[in-house]
């Protein structure tokens, strides 16, 4: 029977898999084909969008007539580094980066149990613990949690209830944290930032703790490591790029958000806010474009360090 | 002197399942101990035993004599090479080898030196600064044990360490670990499901089977006198036949007979050849023998027949080995 | 495997206190969404009402933004599927010049803060004459929703190993027929996790929506208005409610679909 | 594009940038729609964008695609400097003559004569305070610039807000009209820079009172409902539905004056629905919307015949709750610019907006 | 007859590695020949080509007698039993093996009867309805084989198919593979890096090294006549001596000679005994003799030395092969 059959057959008939066929034989032409979208849209539009609008930064616009003036200048990034404009910025950083800091370290019991110890309905109880929030209403969420801390709102009266309303005091005591209650004080800020963005550091997060072998911390264990230095020595750094892929979403998210600050909080500006502001009155433009540049050059450095970290594989 | 490791009645149960079932054992100090068995015959469980990765559900179980109960695994003089030797992947070689040092809080400069002698005893000085993913599997291998041999443990633990090695670094390997553990007089328990290394490499080997030790004694006692045909078939390739075809013992026993000992012989009995495999300076013959699958082994100098033929064959009887009864 | 399978008690209670924290506000928008207050809460409510469930009903306008968010959610998903699929495919399968750059690229739109994007996109219309309507929606969130299908699937590209496809084609099968017969029903799984995913973000943006819309409501642009407009406050959380109540569904059959995926996937090694 | 000079057949829709609760077809509350009717008989389908500030009604404009406007004063003259919106045929629309004869040449929508929109509806910033705090009104608006003893014994310290626009400059400028006469502010939109600056200072002493600044109606009603808030600027529709809420609330104009907020329906200069535009517009005037629109939104209507012809819901009670009488004591909201009678000129609205925040922001 | 598959001059570079390198070769139709070299050599590079997967840089290959220049995997009658099996994960083992016929269009029912047959063939009959992932690993392998086969291919390559699975499931699979390549009479590659494994199955061996075929001929001729130093060294543990220490040949040649052409002998040279593995059938014994390390395999009827013991050994010149300068 081996003598019967052709050694090689002949080609098939039919269009489309000759087509498929040639592409197939031209790797280099398949993989121009199928990252040409893309590159179209992010690489042309998108990214020709943001440069146009960088562009603009360079503009200023004019005192007299509120109109943008189309010349070269620096005179716009003079404006951006007003007192008060670097209020913004700085507060803006430091509430992204305090945001981040306070995600990763919420999200890693979560992660790290939901990974390593959750079985069955835990584990569906923890994935839907993270997916739920996920998926209810944005701005529901924020007005809820502006009735949470309200100054007669629910965690006063918590803390009522377990006679404890002189520590919230003492707490919202402190200088700058603080407030008159909790709903006007960045501390509220940062919580409901915390809230809304948390799932995104979980996420990745769990999926870098997953793949750390289970074997590789018993063999610290064997070696003599306790508990604390297998965590510290070989789960938080085998984590980290998890950590920074998820860092990458929770501070890109706090930087550019307008609502958030404007609900909760004390009525300072946050850069978001700043950004909307210029950007819609009737086009101080260029100062606007002035102030997307301050996120566009911090998240380009933070993406160039996490890429160097491997985060981008643990999106 | 006080045993290394002694199990007294030792079960670890996982549900249903009885990983390891009522052992007793006794590892001397100093030995090199072969633990052998198929896959999922409780290897491993005892090895996560005497590391305290386990707790035993019933039993107790010493290591020089200082019970081990409730001991977790960081508090244990004692170290594993795993079978996929679980190198830290985020740490170069020095560190990884390190590593048991750091957690004792020993310095930098004086744990560096140490990893680079650790390293240098298996012969992979120079390789420190290299990653774990850089290095073949032979490499890693030495990594491993560098690793758990620099805390100086009083025991050694091997989870099938060359299992992932091709034949050839596995040879070279097995040399090693034997000269390593002579010149160290450290206790080394090994766990493997290969009957030959097992036989090659150890002092005594405890054969397991379904969570219970089967057999217990010298490479050569295991090998010569089989207690049972499961050890007679599982360690060397035996031929088990019925002693009716063997021509000794009582009807419904067994008896072993190693292919090397059956040898052709004009006066013997017919039998056919099934199947002819060269190895080089032998020759495997598969044989049919009144119903019976029989393999033979030729030395390479003889002639051997093709398959198909008939040939007549022979063995002394004192190498027949009756089997006791099966539990 | 391990095998110490008790987890430590801090962990334990900083987890579970970890998901308190996750699920509490959910809780207390349930229960405000039956709130017989009107035009703004107090605590603790004064009293409860299932009435704003029929008025949620007969509104016409949630059903309308509803219908919108749907839609979009629904198109941005699929572009960013087909999308994502491809240059996950190609990123993974080849190495070819500008690769490092695609991958950069598509991290772009969700590592920059919403509001540039918003703010570069809606210029990129005015520029390019594109007039707001629901494509220019999609568009917009197609363009951070890509990431998502596209981690998930390079994801799994590299851990399908690339010994399938030489086997398929081994075996007779041509390249239409490889991607269909093995290519796909590998990325499946991986792809319903990064599209349900992809669909919630959607499902939920406000803030590039406010940029990329033009007089159109999507569900979360129509919460704002409805928010800022103080009455009738509980139909917010009937609505919210009613999403949540809704999506667990299909969020429990993806986690059962993905969980099995994830030993599917992998090639044996 | 020029004056439309005669009224033709209307264009089948007509898209509007409004204030939320501004353009109501029923759909939050059956009893008010006053739009439904309209396309009805006018064939022209409503489309509303709804904007929450002046300036995104503006930066909306300015984009284009839309044929109304509901502009506020802070917003119409931006809006006419820019050339968005096109000057205004009164003779195509019959109900003009009804509108009250003060909002008919009102500076934030006529310039050089030239009418650039319809008044639509107009309010006054009241100073909303809790009666359970102040049992007798407050008479100034000093309870919010200086730090106090309120009459319940307790600091007005974070328990007072203030509006979060830059046009709450004009508040404090109005202010310091009756308290610093030196200064001689003549009107809170056109300040020098000493005036100007004056302003920005006792603003700064707000800051120090405020917890929060109130930036839409739902966050200060919360706020007065939940957060000890006890008198803010505001509008008299918070009043209202506070009050109805039962909260202990009230509002009044404090000697001083007030500053207000006059709106306009403003047409856009590239209208692609100019007729159905014109329709609306003539709709806005003459049916039971000021009426219905003023009890669903608590401001005054522009026609005064529709707090007492029962054409809506409106009563001659309502409208002086919501402000009717106040007129005079109003200096209308309208956008600051450089060109004023003062010598050496004013400072211009894009200053106070940086300004502002810079005052929010504790600078 | 025409051969099955011919390589004339092929070479394939990947940039400036050489994996294959101007190799001639014919494989007969109807043969088991096997590749051996080791890792690295180019042996999975050799047998890409033949499947389609990779095109040669330079040189022709022919299968049957036809050119297989540009043809695509798909269109050759070749198919290939993967190293790691490349079972679908998503389908069960009767989807798996009757893939080849669902491509080809054939129908369900036929197709499903066909893949019967073929899980028969490899003693799997039953197991259709399971996943890749609920079998075992010479069960996979085993269905692996079965895809292979039910296409009907003219040649089936093997890339080292039984590489993962452990020694006692290995010998019982090559057992099966050589017992069905003479039942179906196909011509059957195989790429291996034991030697025991290719000496033990194949017609002809092909031993690579560095992408070159260092020598071409039957199990007999490489094991007993090896060309090279390297071919003897890499085929079967020789040890290689120089031909003074041989006491043949010229200074400066070499000579092989195989450990179990090794005595002890009272008359013979005397050397020491390093080290001694128990190997059931047979003890290995490593020595040193003038600075030479061999090593030698006793019977395991004789009794070993032990190690650092003093011996005397000796061999039949007959047993001396010498070697060819290296190339
Ligand atoms: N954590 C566990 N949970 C449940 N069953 C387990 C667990 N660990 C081991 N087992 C079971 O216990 C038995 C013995 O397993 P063990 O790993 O000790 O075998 P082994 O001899 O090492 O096998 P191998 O050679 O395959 O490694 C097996 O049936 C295994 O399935
Ligand atoms: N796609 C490729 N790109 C670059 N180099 C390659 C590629 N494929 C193989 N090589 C190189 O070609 C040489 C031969 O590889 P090949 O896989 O044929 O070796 P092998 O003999 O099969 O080895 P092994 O026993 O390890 O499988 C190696 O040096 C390898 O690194
Ligand atoms: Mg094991
Ligand atoms: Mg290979």
């Amino acid at each position: 029977m081996s003598t019967e059959a052709p050694a090689i057959f002949a080609p098939r008939p039919g269009l489309l898999p000759r087509l498929a066929d040639r592409l197939l034989r031209r790797p280099r032409m398949f993989v121009f084909l199928m990252v040409l979208p893309i590159t179209l849209w992010l690489g042309i539009v998108y990214v020709g969008a943001l440069i146009a609008l960088l562009i603009q930064s360079f503009f200023s616009i004019d005192e007299f007539s509120g109109m943008v003036v189309r010349e070269f200048t620096l005179k716009t990034y003079g404006e951006l580094l007003r007192p008060a404009n670097l209020d913004i910025l700085l507060r803006t950083v430091v509430m992204a980066g305090a945001v981040t800091l306070a995600a990763a370290v919420m999200a890693f019991p979560i992660a790290y149990f939901a990974a390593r110890y959750a079985r069955g309905i835990w584990k569906a109880l923890f994935y839907v613990g993270v997916m739920l929030p996920l998926w209810s209403s944005y701005l529901v969420k924020v007005y809820a949690w502006k009735l949470v801390l309200a100054k007669e709102g629910i965690l006063n009266w918590i803390f009522a209830k377990l006679h404890l309303t002189w520590a919230l005091d003492a707490f919202l005591g402190l200088p700058v944290i603080g407030g008159n209650s909790l709903s006007v004080s960045y501390a509220g800020t940062f919580l409901v930032f915390l809230y809304i963005w948390l799932p995104y550091m979980i996420m990745p997060l769990q999926a870098a703790l997953v793949r750390v072998p289970p074997g590789l911390i018993e063999a610290a264990a064997d070696l003599g490591a306790h508990p604390g230095q297998s965590f510290r020595m070989i789960i938080l750094p085998l984590a980290l790029p998890g950590m920074v892929a998820g860092s990458i979403f929770t501070f890109s998210l706090t930087l550019g958000d307008y609502i958030v600050p404007q609900i909760i909080g004390n009525s300072r500006l946050f850069l978001g806010q700043a950004v909307y502001l210029q950007h819609g009155t009737a086009g101080n433009i260029p100062l606007a474009a002035a102030f997307t540049v301050v996120p566009i050059v911090v998240m380009g450095l933070y993406l160039w360090g996490a890429r160097r970290m491997g985060a981008f594989d643990a999106l | 002197m006080t045993d290394a490791v002694t199990f007294r009645g030792v079960s670890r149960h996982f549900g249903d399942v009885r990983a390891v079932d009522r052992v007793d054992l006794a590892i001397r100090d100093g030995e090199f101990f072969a633990m052998l068995g198929p896959s999922g015959s409780g290897k491993t469980t005892c090895l996560r035993l005497i590391a305290g990765f386990e707790q035993p559900t019933a039993g107790e179980i010493e290591i020089f004599g200082t019970s081990a109960r409730g001991v977790p695994p960081y508090l244990r003089n004692v170290n594993t090479v795993f079978q996929n030797y679980a190198l830290f992947p985020h740490m170069n070689v020095r560190d990884n080898v390190a590593f048991g040092l750091r957690v004792r809080g020993m310095g930098r400069r004086e744990r560096h030196a140490a990893a680079e002698e650790a390293l240098a005893l298996v012969e992979l000085s120079g390789f420190g600064a290299r990653r774990a993913g850089e290095l073949s599997g032979g490499q890693r291998q030495r990594v491993a044990l560098a690793r758990a041999l620099i805390n100086r443990p009083r025991v050694v633990l091997l989870d099938e360490p060359l299992g992932a090695l091709d034949l050839k670094l596995r040879e070279q390997m097995q040399e090693e670990l034997r000269a390593l553990q002579a010149r160290l007089g450290l206790t080394f328990v090994l766990v493997t499901h290969d009957q030959d290394e097992a036989l090659s490499l150890a002092d005594r080997v405890a054969v397991f089977a379904e969570g219970r030790i089967r057999q217990l004694g010298t490479p050569a006692q295991i090998y010569r006198r089989p207690a049972s045909r499961f050890v007679a078939d599982f360690v060397g390739s035996s031929n088990v036949i019925p002693a009716e075809v063997a021509g000794i013992g009582a009807p419904g026993q067994w008896a072993s007979l190693r292919p090397e000992d059956i040898r052709l012989d004009p006066a013997g009995q017919a039998a056919r050849v099934t199947g002819r495999f060269f190895h080089g300076r032998v020759t495997k013959l598969t044989l049919e023998l009144r119903g019976q699958r029989l393999s033979a082994l030729i030395p390479a100098q003889q002639a051997a027949p093709e398959a198909g033929a008939e040939v007549r064959i022979a063995w002394s009887p004192e190498h027949l080995h009756l089997l006791e009864a099966e539990a | 495997m391990p095998s110490e399978r008790r987890p430590p008690l801090a962990l334990t209670l900083a987890a579970a206190a970890g998901l308190v924290f996750l699920l509490a506000p959910i809780a207390l928008i349930f229960l405000y969404a039956f709130s017989s207050e009107e035009k703004s809460f107090q605590w603790p409510p004064p009293g409860f009402t299932v009435k704003w469930i029929g008025v949620t009903l007969h509104r016409p306008d949630v059903w309308q933004a509803l219908g919108l968010s749907l839609k979009v959610a629904a198109i941005s998903t699929v572009v960013a599927l087909v999308l994502g699929t491809l240059t996950a495919a190609a990123v993974s399968r080849s190495r070819f010049f500008g690769r490092e750059a695609i991958s950069l690229l598509v991290i772009l739109p969700i590592a920059l803060p919403g509001i540039i994007t918003g703010i570069s996109l809606r210029s990129a219309f005015a520029l390019l004459d594109v007039p707001f309507s629901t494509w220019t929606i999609v568009l917009g969130h197609a363009t951070f929703c890509i990431v998502i299908v596209y981690n998930n699937a390079v994801a799994r590209f590299r851990r399908t190993s690339g010994a399938l496809i030489d086997a398929a084609m081994d075996l007779g099968a041509d390249g239409l027929q490889t991607f269909r017969m093995v290519i796909l029903p590998n990325i499946a799984t991986a792809l319903l996790a990064g599209g349900m995913l992809a669909f919630a973000l959607s499902f939920d943006e406000v803030i590039v929506t406010t940029f990329t819309a033009g007089n159109q409501t999507t569900l979360p642009i129509w919460m704002l208005e409805e928010l800022v407009r103080p009455r009738q406050r509980p139909v917010t959380n009937v609505v919210a409610m009613a999403v949540v109540i809704v999506t667990i569904l299909p969020i429990l059959a993806a986690y059962y679909l993905t969980r099995d995926g994830a030993q599917t996937a992998g090639s044996d090694k | 594009a020029d004056m439309l000079k005669s009224l033709g057949p209307g264009e089948g829709s007509v898209s509007i940038v409004a204030w939320p609760g501004y353009i109501e077809r029923g759909e939050t509350d059956p009893a008010y729609d006053w739009v439904t009717k309209f396309e009805a008989a006018s064939g022209c389908k409503v489309e509303v964008k709804t904007a929450n500030t002046s300036d995104e009604m503006v930066a909306l404009m300015n984009e284009g695609g839309f044929d109304l406007v509901t502009a506020s004063g802070d917003a119409s003259l931006r809006l006419i400097a820019g050339k968005r919106v096109q000057p205004i045929n009164t003779a195509l629309i019959p109900d003009w003559d009804k509108v009250d004869d003060r909002l008919k040449d009102a500076p934030w929508h006529t310039v050089k004569g030239v009418h650039y929109g319809t008044p639509f509806m107009w309010g006054p910033n009241v100073l909303m305070y809790n009666t359970e705090a102040f049992p007798e009104p407050p008479t100034s608006w000093n309870v919010v610039f200086q730090e106090m003893t309120l009459p319940d014994g307790k600091s007005n310290k974070g328990r007072v807000q203030a509006y979060d626009g830059p046009i709450y400059i004009a508040d404090a400028a109005l202010y310091l009209m009756a308290h610093q006469p030196e200064l001689g502010i003549t009107s809170p939109y056109e300040l020098t820079e000493d005036q100007y600056a004056a302003a920005l200072d006792l603003l700064r002493t707000q800051r120090t009172l405020v917890s929060r600044y109130w930036h839409d109606a739902m966050i200060q009603i919360d706020d007065f409902k939940n957060e000890g808030v006890v008198a803010s600027s505001s509008w008299p529709f918070m009043v209202n539905l506070l009050a109805a809420d039962g909260v202990p609330v009230a509002s009044v104009i404090p000697q001083e004056g007030a500053t207000g907020w006059a709106d306009t329906l403003m047409l856009h200069s590239e209208s692609e629905h100019p007729n159905c535009a014109y329709m609306f517009m003539e709709h806005a005037l003459n049916s039971n919307l000021q009426s219905d629109l003023s009890v669903w939104f608590g401001a005054v209507p522009a026609v005064p015949a529709a707090c007492t012809d029962g054409s809506g819901m409106q009563t001659e009670e309502g409208c002086a709750a919501n402000g009717a009488g106040d007129f005079d004591k109003i200096k209308f909201w309208q956008t600051p610019v450089s060109q004023c009678d003062a010598e050496g000129g004013c400072v211009p609205y894009y200053r106070w907006v940086s300004d502002y925040i810079g005052v929010i922001g504790g600078r």
